[in-house]
């Protein structure tokens, strides 16, 4: 299989979309001007920069969408989103339903978050569980460049509001990603690593820290299974719930701050429905209630570490932790 | 699918601004009986609606928001269905799921209604994206108050439509107010038009209580914006004769400046008018006032006797 | 006691507050128009109508509150917030941090919600869990009119940007509220009624719905113990902890859609640090994942029902639960 | 406490350029060589800022964004403690919480700044409204770019402070780009003073390269503003040097037009210019160029010798 970057992944899903149907457009600020061989293939009417106004470009998106186009927008930075809320759920998420279901809004919108380029809080902060609790979107996340390029392209084909968040880092990071037309379904995890002993719950860039605390832990004699969550809205409740029946101990990584992100999600999901399987207290690993600093010192120290996930997972599987 | 209706006469227009004040007022009643939610009613503006709904064509979309019974009814949408929506029936425009403040008929072109001061703003840009991609001549008019051109998104959407060349009629209905707020309390101009030259295109004022005037410069900027597909801010200056939202006691309205825009109202004016000119008589407004009453009656029966949704209705519609 | 409606009690909040300190100034649409009473007492300057522009209301605040005034703000319906998270959640919540903590900003951000009103999806949508997600702010959503007066009036006095969300049908809704100052402090729980069965956690007008609820569950001999939140962050974590490990079943009861709701939050809170006093799964009963339907029908139907509630405690006393 | 610089003769503007010069072209070559973060600069544009701050007041407030580092040294800030922050150290202006894109220095009235486009036109109405109501006659000045001028919050934020009679002067830096779109994307207008009109407020525009004319130009509305409590939009037209961020190709740039704006650079203009009058001499200019470089050699020793934040400071700083 091909390797690729993940921002390799993601041209190739546009341009293999906007390829398959003259329906998809897409514009933002500096779109145009930063992904020139999409102007190159598909003209300057389809691909287009914006003036800097976030709320519009997300509003034409929608009244674009409600009538017949499948628009593609790039708000580049997640806090920029905030200037676009009340278009995605206002507008976007609710008038399908507000209008008994006259209108449907086939859009997807694009954001950079997470730690590790010390851009500080106005650029960096992580967003999704504000889209997960609003009902009529969905919010996708991927860890890797296959899921990069499979989940966006099914996101280009949905007939809602998607949410498709990109962890800054990951951009340059390599991946094999399949040939041909590859599609990964919207709304099932995947599994990363199989065990048994406790199942690590994350998605977006944890996941390789989890991998990374898996591996260690591995060392240590604990099989932990690391579920990968890649689409949080529709959230595979499946999945988590028979990996939490296999192994009775869950911890949930995420980087997002702890209160009401998905790890509380989560964590209720498996309290309710998994409850008569649990061996141990289910347990967040998350960054703090801060916004993300800028200093290299303290972004890296708001990230969760493998450390720390390894240390939690080893404190459930001993039933040692404090709450056991 | 029911056609747009087309309004060309004078006389036609009349009895369509008469039959938004009579459905209005019924709505009033109905509130203050008990028996609907209340509603905000376009009484006094009622040319706005009418003028520049007959100056568009059978493709042309139209965006509108809480205040919209008026477009609507221009346009050709049953009143019974507009009242089953208000009152929540499963035979309304939107099975009830919108009420009254947001309500979008499809098949006529009325998209996208917002309640969202501003929301038709955000959205029309896209219409006319989607229109201008996939071809054709149709245009887009967008219905929004003072207090929205108030609004961020009222900056971003005019400018961006004047960049990308986008077929949007911007209507400005400047009815004075702004809920419990003056307009001039809220900026120190006077017309919203004179905006446009910041974003480069061509803005202009025309007395909103005249629906002929109405009509007739709607009808050129359409014509324009056929040709150029440059955007155009159209201004109707009018009053809000009734409160934001019914029921309203108004206390914070000056009555002087109230009695002298009803002077001025736009079905008086055109009555008068017509009956000057002789193109009209007594018995003819008659004929037509007795013709409004019974649609509206039909509509109230209509939708008095519709059912309301099921509860299984509460999670539909929410994803495609 | 004197008794008042919740809109008296907010009324009597605000003009104690502005008599007492001359920074607190309030503005919004309509603002003047609507509290004739707070323009006599206390002059146009400090009460103020302002155009239609949430956005500019929200980071007038903002700047104001970092340079020594201190005010409220009405942006009337939560939707309409949604025009104003740039200046909420990137100024007023992350600018203290960002600054390393010159500026502080003693703001209040009111608006109403919730069901009842037939208002539609548009001017009725619970987003607290948004905030409550969001580091630099602190969420109120009291359920009683001394409540209202206790914590406007600590809101008012607080140093950072507080969200008080108001339930709109409470507005009409009588209550005792004690004479002279009354104070309550932000970040403590009430206990609304004391049980051992049971533990239901809400907050807001669902608080009404809960003790209802428990009213019936005593009727059939389970005691339920009713906790309001009041304060939503900060969260009264050791009130809902006492509780759960006291009774070992916790339902957490909210109007808002269910995904990363302050529900979740709850539960995986318990299922965490209460987990080994756990009889039963923890269950939350939310509004579902659809915007609110204006048709009366409807509204009616999203909001949770006391027999709802009733019949998930009756399950998790008598062991019946489907995942007990 | 540190006062703000006053800088009035033509040298100690001439001077302070240069030094906003020298500081940002080492930060690139800090940049380049990996031993700082990459940062906006303002090269070329060196006169918006001192010629605008050097008509304040010592009690008056500043806000600016991003592209913050000439209106920072204008102010008087130490040049070691805006590096230690871009350099995410625990000395910089913020702790290195904030890192280059929103340095705030309180002290010196330069506070709540922004990397949000358009944030420091959130925020400058409500500085404003405080120095309103605790009274006084100082005032605000708000620096944005062209492409701020394009958000909804720049609608806003001046209509209210028309409407409000706020103190502000808004300046916008016009300098032909929004990171990498040109600003004739953006925009039908050339001048974003032309949408003062449609605020009722006064708008102005100034050769943003010619440090002496945004001066005088800035001397005369704030003087006007303290007097009357109405803002004015004042535009600097001018360009932008250098690329949106370090590291930038510029291969979006258009090279001749580029050479065109470098050749008017503010600074060759001003030095030319005095040399010229005989006011300033080759030798004079040779003694600024060696004292603003140790001032920077001393603000990266400064920087490079600070302490890191400790991992505690994580989480203080969230609320008050
Ligand atoms: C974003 C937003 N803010 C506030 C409101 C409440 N509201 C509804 S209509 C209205 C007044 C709108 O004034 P204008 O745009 O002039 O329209 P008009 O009602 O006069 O037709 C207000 C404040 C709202 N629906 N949406
Ligand atoms: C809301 C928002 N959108 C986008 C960005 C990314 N961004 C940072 S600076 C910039 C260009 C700003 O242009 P302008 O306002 O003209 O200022 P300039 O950079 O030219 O000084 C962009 C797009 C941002 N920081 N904030
Ligand atoms: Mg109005
Ligand atoms: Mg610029």
């Amino acid at each position: 299989m091909p390797q690729m970057i993940v921002n390799q992944a993601i041209a190739e899903a546009l341009a293999e979309e906007m390829r398959r149907d003259s329906r998809v457009v897409m514009f933002g600020e500096g779109v145009a001007t930063k992904r020139q061989e999409l102007v190159a293939e598909f003209g300057k009417a389809r691909v287009r920069n914006t003036p800097l106004a976030e709320a519009i470009i997300a509003g034409t998106a929608a009244g674009a969408a409600a009538t017949g186009l499948r628009p593609i927008i790039d708000l580049l930075f997640e806090p920029f989103i905030c200037y676009a809320m009340d278009q995605i759920v206002n507008s976007a998420a609710k008038l399908r339903y507000i209008s008994g279901g006259q209108f449907s809004f086939p859009m997807v919108v694009m954001a950079l978050t997470g730690c590790g380029w010390t851009v500080g809080a106005q650029h960096n902060h992580n967003l999704e569980s504000w889209f997960v609790h609003t009902p009529g979107l969905k919010v996708v996340m991927p860890s890797t460049a296959d899921d990069f390029k499979g989940l966006l392209k099914s996101a280009i084909r949905d007939d809602n509001p998607v949410l498709f968040f990109t962890d800054m880092v990951l951009g340059y990071q390599a991946g094999e990603v399949p040939e041909g037309e590859h599609l990964v379904p919207l709304g099932s995890a995947r599994i990363r690593r199989p065990g048994t002993d406790v199942t690590i719950v994350s998605y977006a860039k944890m996941v390789h820290t989890c991998l990374q605390a898996a591996e260690e832990l591995a060392a240590k004699g604990i099989s932990a299974e690391v579920i990968d969550l890649r689409t949080l809205k529709p959230l595979d409740e499946s999945a988590i719930l028979a990996s939490a029946r296999k192994t009775g101990r869950v911890v949930v990584v995420h980087e997002a701050s702890r209160m009401c992100g998905v790890g509380a999600e989560v964590a209720a999901i498996v309290a309710e429905q998994a409850f008569a399987s649990l061996k141990a207290p289910v347990v967040r690993v998350t960054g703090p209630d801060a916004p993300p600093p800028s200093s290299y010192a303290l972004e890296q120290a708001f990230m969760p570490q493998p450390a720390r996930i390894v240390a939690v997972a080893q404190e459930l599987a001993s039933g040692e932790h404090p709450h056991a | 699918m029911p056609e747009p209706d087309t309004l060309t006469s004078p006389s036609a227009m009349l009895e369509r601004m008469m039959l938004i004040r009579a459905f209005e007022e019924n709505n009033c009643a109905l509130q203050a009986a008990g028996s609907a939610p209340g509603t905000c009613t376009s009484v006094g503006q009622e040319a706005a609606a009418v003028g520049v709904v007959a100056a568009l064509g059978p493709n042309d979309l139209i965006l509108t928001n809480h205040r919209s019974s008026g477009h609507l009814l221009a346009r050709g949408a049953d009143p019974g269905r507009i009242l089953a929506e208000i009152m929540g029936r499963s035979t309304g425009y939107c099975k009830g799921k919108s009420g009254s403040l947001h309500v979008s008929v499809k098949e006529l072109g009325v998209i996208l209604t917002s309640t969202i001061v501003g929301g038709e703003l955000s959205l029309a840009t896209g219409a006319a994206l989607s229109l201008s991609l996939l071809g054709g001549d149709a245009v887009v008019a967008c219905f929004f108050g003072d207090g929205a051109a108030c609004e961020g998104i009222f900056h971003e959407s005019v400018n961006l439509a004047a960049v990308w060349n986008l077929p949007v009629l911007y209507v400005c209905e400047n009815n004075q107010w702004q809920a419990f707020v003056r307009r001039d309390e809220t900026m120190l101009i006077d017309q919203i038009s004179s905006r446009a030259a910041g974003y480069g295109i061509e803005g202009l004022t025309v007395d909103g209580n005249d629906v002929q005037a109405v009509h007739q410069a709607a009808s050129r900027a359409i014509r324009k914006i056929r040709q150029t597909r440059k955007p155009i801010l159209l201004e109707t200056y009018t009053y809000r004769q009734r409160g934001h939202y019914e029921p309203d006691d108004q206390n914070y309205v000056d009555p002087k400046e109230l009695a002298a825009w009803v002077a001025k109202d736009p079905i008086g004016h055109l009555k008068n008018k017509m009956l000057g000119e002789g193109t009209i008589s007594a018995a003819d407004i008659d004929a037509m006032q007795k013709r409004v009453h019974a649609t509206v009656a039909k509509a109230v029966e209509f939708a008095q006797n519709s059912p309301f949704p099921d509860a299984a209705e509460l999670t539909t519609d929410v994803y495609a």
